[in-house]
């Protein structure tokens, strides 16, 4: 047949073309997401001056919530309503909730004194918590009958944690309240 | 009698296997962040998984091909590939949540570490893909996947206040809280969770293995049509607990523990133990079905032999891809990311993913050269190209909505 | 060649693109054998032992299913030697429906050989590999 | 030759006038009686299992769906026909130009739209072919794309 010398030049053209071809179309796909993405991003609070103060609450409601959790595990541990399995796992989750609030908090650089103090009132609270959290989790421990009543932070009932955590939990509202969140 | 059980056990397992990790973990997420006022996007997936469902499986049966065999040829090659790349990431994602959540339930049943668990699990799901009968193993998932019910139940024990629960579905009304582009965020998620495309892989493919009748359309047909929708409202259930307990403490679900904590409050131990035992066999069962998926889509682009029905060694490329996917599956486990990260992360890819596969099978289903006398008929396109624009909306606004909200943060 | 030399009833048009193909190609048993990846066009009405490559203008027709590395390089462009097609002769094919079917057995060609070979270095060595899972163990 | 070296490539006329890309080959399949020596029944599906049996007798409902359309014709050689030249490319292998499938509304109609003005050359008219790009012969025909 007449077989084309490979003679370089019409296979080149022929195969740019095709590339060319399916490049435009993951060019016009990509530009359409970077588009899409920089409207939508506009529109979110983030973006404006108050970020630290934001990203202070943000930390600051989901250490609220690992407190929270506790409590309702601590109940319902106390009301034999959940298996010990479960309530540790729990807590265990809420312990590492808090770390990750922490050092949400400790990497923020805040760029004024106003969010400086918001930040510094978040790590009082948040470490606060965390010691009650940490404490939650081994008064589950000796309910689940591990031996830890030599351990001299356990605290001995129920209604003790619960006080605790209450605590705990109005501390966070309090930094929470500073910081401008609900 | 005999048939009437049939259809009841397929009913069944079709309740019990609509419910996997994402659609736990992000109704759960969802109901503690925004009460019932995104129950609106499960009423709509699950219509749309019913119609993707019936579509996919009728296209297979009458065609005798399945759903990634037709898209190689409708799309060709080049297109169909960079189809198979994305579908089988989202699908090894998927995989990932299941083996993932497998691993969590089995901590909350033992307090063995997740870390342990999550090697045992990927071994157990390979055991069963390799050796044990097809119909035995989806059977039995189903029917434990069906305790999830103790979802239902712990809701009625809760005794919510029904009228709120109501006011906050409809009309729609989220927390004043929540930002709207979050609100968006989470609609689309649960939106993924619902229409996961591996469901339809599986489907479409058993449906060519088993060489279905117009007997075993129908009766898949009533399965998905009375099934999903039941499976939704476990879904439903399941949201509805989160509002009720931990919404109003201001809980915002970040992991497995803290979605049975609803159940206990209501049921005590038992009901717990029960839910407990569902999850694992839901999640086990959605990676049984994702991991073959996972085998389904590359054999079925490469022309390789496929299937549950075949010896291993008859379809060994199928299998070594499974075993493939499953070791990924681990490994990505075992940098400790969080699973219920990647769950949140594999129902958004979810729904992503939908037009890939959604767009061809609509097509063939209308294309008399595949479907002869079965093609769809006019409601079924009107609901279809319906769905059409709700998939690419989706699928569109996905990723924009992710960076914008910092993944819902 | 093997074609029966039974007179043809009648003609079927059809487009490559739109019915061969990416094909799934079915064995006499029907079992996977591949897909179709590409076709090989040879000249018309050649001598059966001397086949000519096609040549444009003149009569043509398909003389094989090409599969194998000719994937790869319709996906990125370029074309393999032809001594990397794995060819499956036209000869060989029985029926044409929304599956290329075939009237030989998949184990007579020979484009299989990773699917063989994993078949015996690998899955058929892990208990229960030849085991069929529908049989009661 | 192969195919993958003629589909998309550049359709010159014979004064090298661009005439857009070649998207598809028509073929001419011989049809042979059924039941012939290649033939054999009782495979219908790829699954072992589920594919005994089934005779061809059994009711109507106890019959696989797909043997409607997964066994046509037992074909002989595949002539080629002609190749369709369209004036763009990319949606093509759709095939909506060539066929009347008119639903899911509007995919078909915008497909086809997209797509006017494809032809069917003939084979014959084919004059020389070279990766990436197919030239014509002088007086070439243009025939209506639409499959019988």
């Amino acid at each position: 047949m007449r077989t084309p010398a490979r003679s370089g030049t019409i296979a080149d053209v022929g195969r740019r073309a095709r590339i060319t071809r399916s490049g435009a179309v993951l060019g016009h796909v990509l530009v359409l997401a970077v588009a899409l993405a920089t409207t939508a991003g506009c529109t979110v609070s983030r973006q404006e001056p108050g970020q630290a103060t934001a990203a202070v609450a943000d930390a600051l409601a989901q250490a609220g919530s690992a407190v929270e959790t506790t409590r309702l595990t601590v109940r319902l541990l106390d009301a034999d309503r959940v298996t010990t399995p479960v309530a540790d796992a729990a807590v265990l989750d809420q312990v590492r909730v808090l770390e990750e609030s922490t050092s949400a908090l400790t990497t923020l650089v805040p760029p004024d004194d106003v969010s400086s103090a918001q930040r510094d009132a978040g790590l009082v609270a948040v470490a606060d918590a965390t010691r009650e959290v940490v404490a939650a989790r081994a008064w589950v421990a000796r309910e689940a009958g591990g031996d830890l009543s030599e351990a001299g932070a356990v605290p001995l009932t129920a209604s003790e944690l619960q006080a605790d955590l209450a605590r705990a939990a109005d501390d966070l509202d309090t930094a929470l309240a500073l910081a401008g969140g609900a | 009698m005999k048939r009437l059980l049939g259809v009841a056990l397929g009913i069944l397992t079709a309740i019990g296997g609509f419910v996997d990790i994402g659609d736990l973990v992000t109704n759960a997420v969802v109901g503690s962040r925004f009460g019932l006022s995104l129950v609106w996007v499960v009423v709509v997936g699950v219509v749309g998984i019913c119609l993707f469902a019936s579509m996919s499986g009728r296209v297979a049966a009458v065609s005798g091909r399945a759903t990634f065999e037709i898209i190689r040829e409708r799309l060709g090659p080049r297109a169909a590939g960079a189809n198979l790349a994305a579908s089988f990431a989202i699908n090894l994602l998927t995989l990932t949540a299941e083996v993932g959540g497998i691993a969590l339930a089995l901590h909350l049943a033992s307090s063995v570490e997740p870390r342990l668990w999550i090697p045992v699990a990927a071994f157990a799901v390979w055991l069963v893909l390799w050796r044990v009968k097809f119909q035995v193993m989806e059977n039995v998932a189903g029917l434990l996947g069906l305790l999830l019910v103790g979802f239902g139940v712990a809701l009625f024990l809760l005794g919510p206040d029904w009228g709120e629960l109501l006011r906050q579905a409809v009309p729609p009304s989220p927390p004043a809280t929540e930002h709207v582009a979050t609100y968006w965020y989470y609609a689309v998620a649960l939106f993924g969770a619902a229409m996961t495309p591996y469901e339809v892989f599986f489907f479409s493919s058993g449906a060519v293995e088993e060489g279905w009748t117009a007997k075993d359309l129908a009766q898949n047909r009533v399965n998905v049509l009375v099934g999903f929708p039941l499976g939704g409202l476990l879904s439903v259930a399941i949201a509805a607990c989160a509002a009720v307990v931990l919404l109003p403490a201001g809980i915002e679900v970040s992991s497995l523990s803290q979605i049975v904590l609803p159940v206990a409050e209501a049921g005590g131990t038992l009901l717990l133990a029960l839910v407990i035992v569902g999850i694992v066999a839901a999640t086990f069962g959605a990676a049984l079905e994702t991991a073959l998926s996972s085998g389904y889509t590359l054999a079925q682009y490469l022309g390789w032999s496929w299937g549950k029905f075949r010896r291993p060694a008859r379809a060994a490329r199928f299998h070594v891809t499974m075993v493939v996917a499953l070791l990924l599956a681990v490994a990505i486990l075992m940098t400790s990311v969080d699973p219920v990260a990647v769950t949140e992360m594999s129902v958004v890819f979810s729904a992503v993913a939908l037009p890939l596969t959604y767009v061809p099978i609509l097509l063939v289903a209308n294309d008399p050269e595949y479907m002869g006398e079965h093609v769809n008929g006019r409601a079924t396109n009107a609901l279809g190209m319906v769905y059409l624009v709700i998939v690419v909306a989706a699928a569109v606004a996905a990723i924009p909505l992710m960076i914008a909200t910092g993944a819902g943060s | 060649m093997s074609r029966d030399d039974s007179p043809p009833t009648g003609v079927r048009v059809v487009d490559v693109r739109l019915h061969l193909l990416s094909r799934q190609v079915l064995d006499v048993d029907g079992e996977p054998v591949t897909t179709v990846d590409d076709l090989e066009l040879v000249a018309a009405d050649a001598p059966e032992d001397g086949r000519r490559d096609a040549v444009p203008g003149e009569p043509a027709e398909v003389g094989a299913i090409l599969t194998g590395p000719v994937l790869l390089t319709r996906l990125l462009g370029g074309r393999p030697p032809a001594s990397r097609w794995e060819p499956v002769p036209w000869s060989d094919v029985g029926h044409v429906g929304t599956a290329i079917e075939l009237t030989v057995q998949a184990d007579s060609l020979d484009v299989h050989w990773t699917e063989d070979w994993l078949r015996e270095h690998v899955v058929g060595r892990i208990p229960g590999g030849r085991h069929d899972p529908e049989e009661e163990s | 030759m192969i195919l993958g070296d003629l589909l998309d490539a550049r359709v010159l006329g014979p004064g090298g006038e661009n005439l857009g890309f070649l998207v598809d080959v028509r073929l001419a399949l011989d049809t042979l009686p059924d039941g012939g020596p290649s033939d054999r029944d009782g495979r219908h599906h790829p699954g072992g299992a589920a594919g005994e049996a089934d005779p061809d007798d059994a009711h109507p409902d106890d019959r696989a769906l797909s043997q409607g359309v997964r066994r046509r014709d037992r074909v002989g050689r595949a002539r080629v026909v002609g190749v369709l030249v369209s004036p763009r490319t990319g949606t093509s292998f759709l095939g909506y130009e060539r066929t009347d499938v008119t639903a899911p509304w509007p995919v078909p109609q915008l497909v086809r739209r997209r797509h006017r003005g494809t032809f069917l050359v003939p084979w014959d008219d084919v004059a020389a072919v070279a990766p990436g790009e197919v030239r014509l012969a002088a007086g070439y025909r243009r025939e209506d794309a639409a499959l019988p």
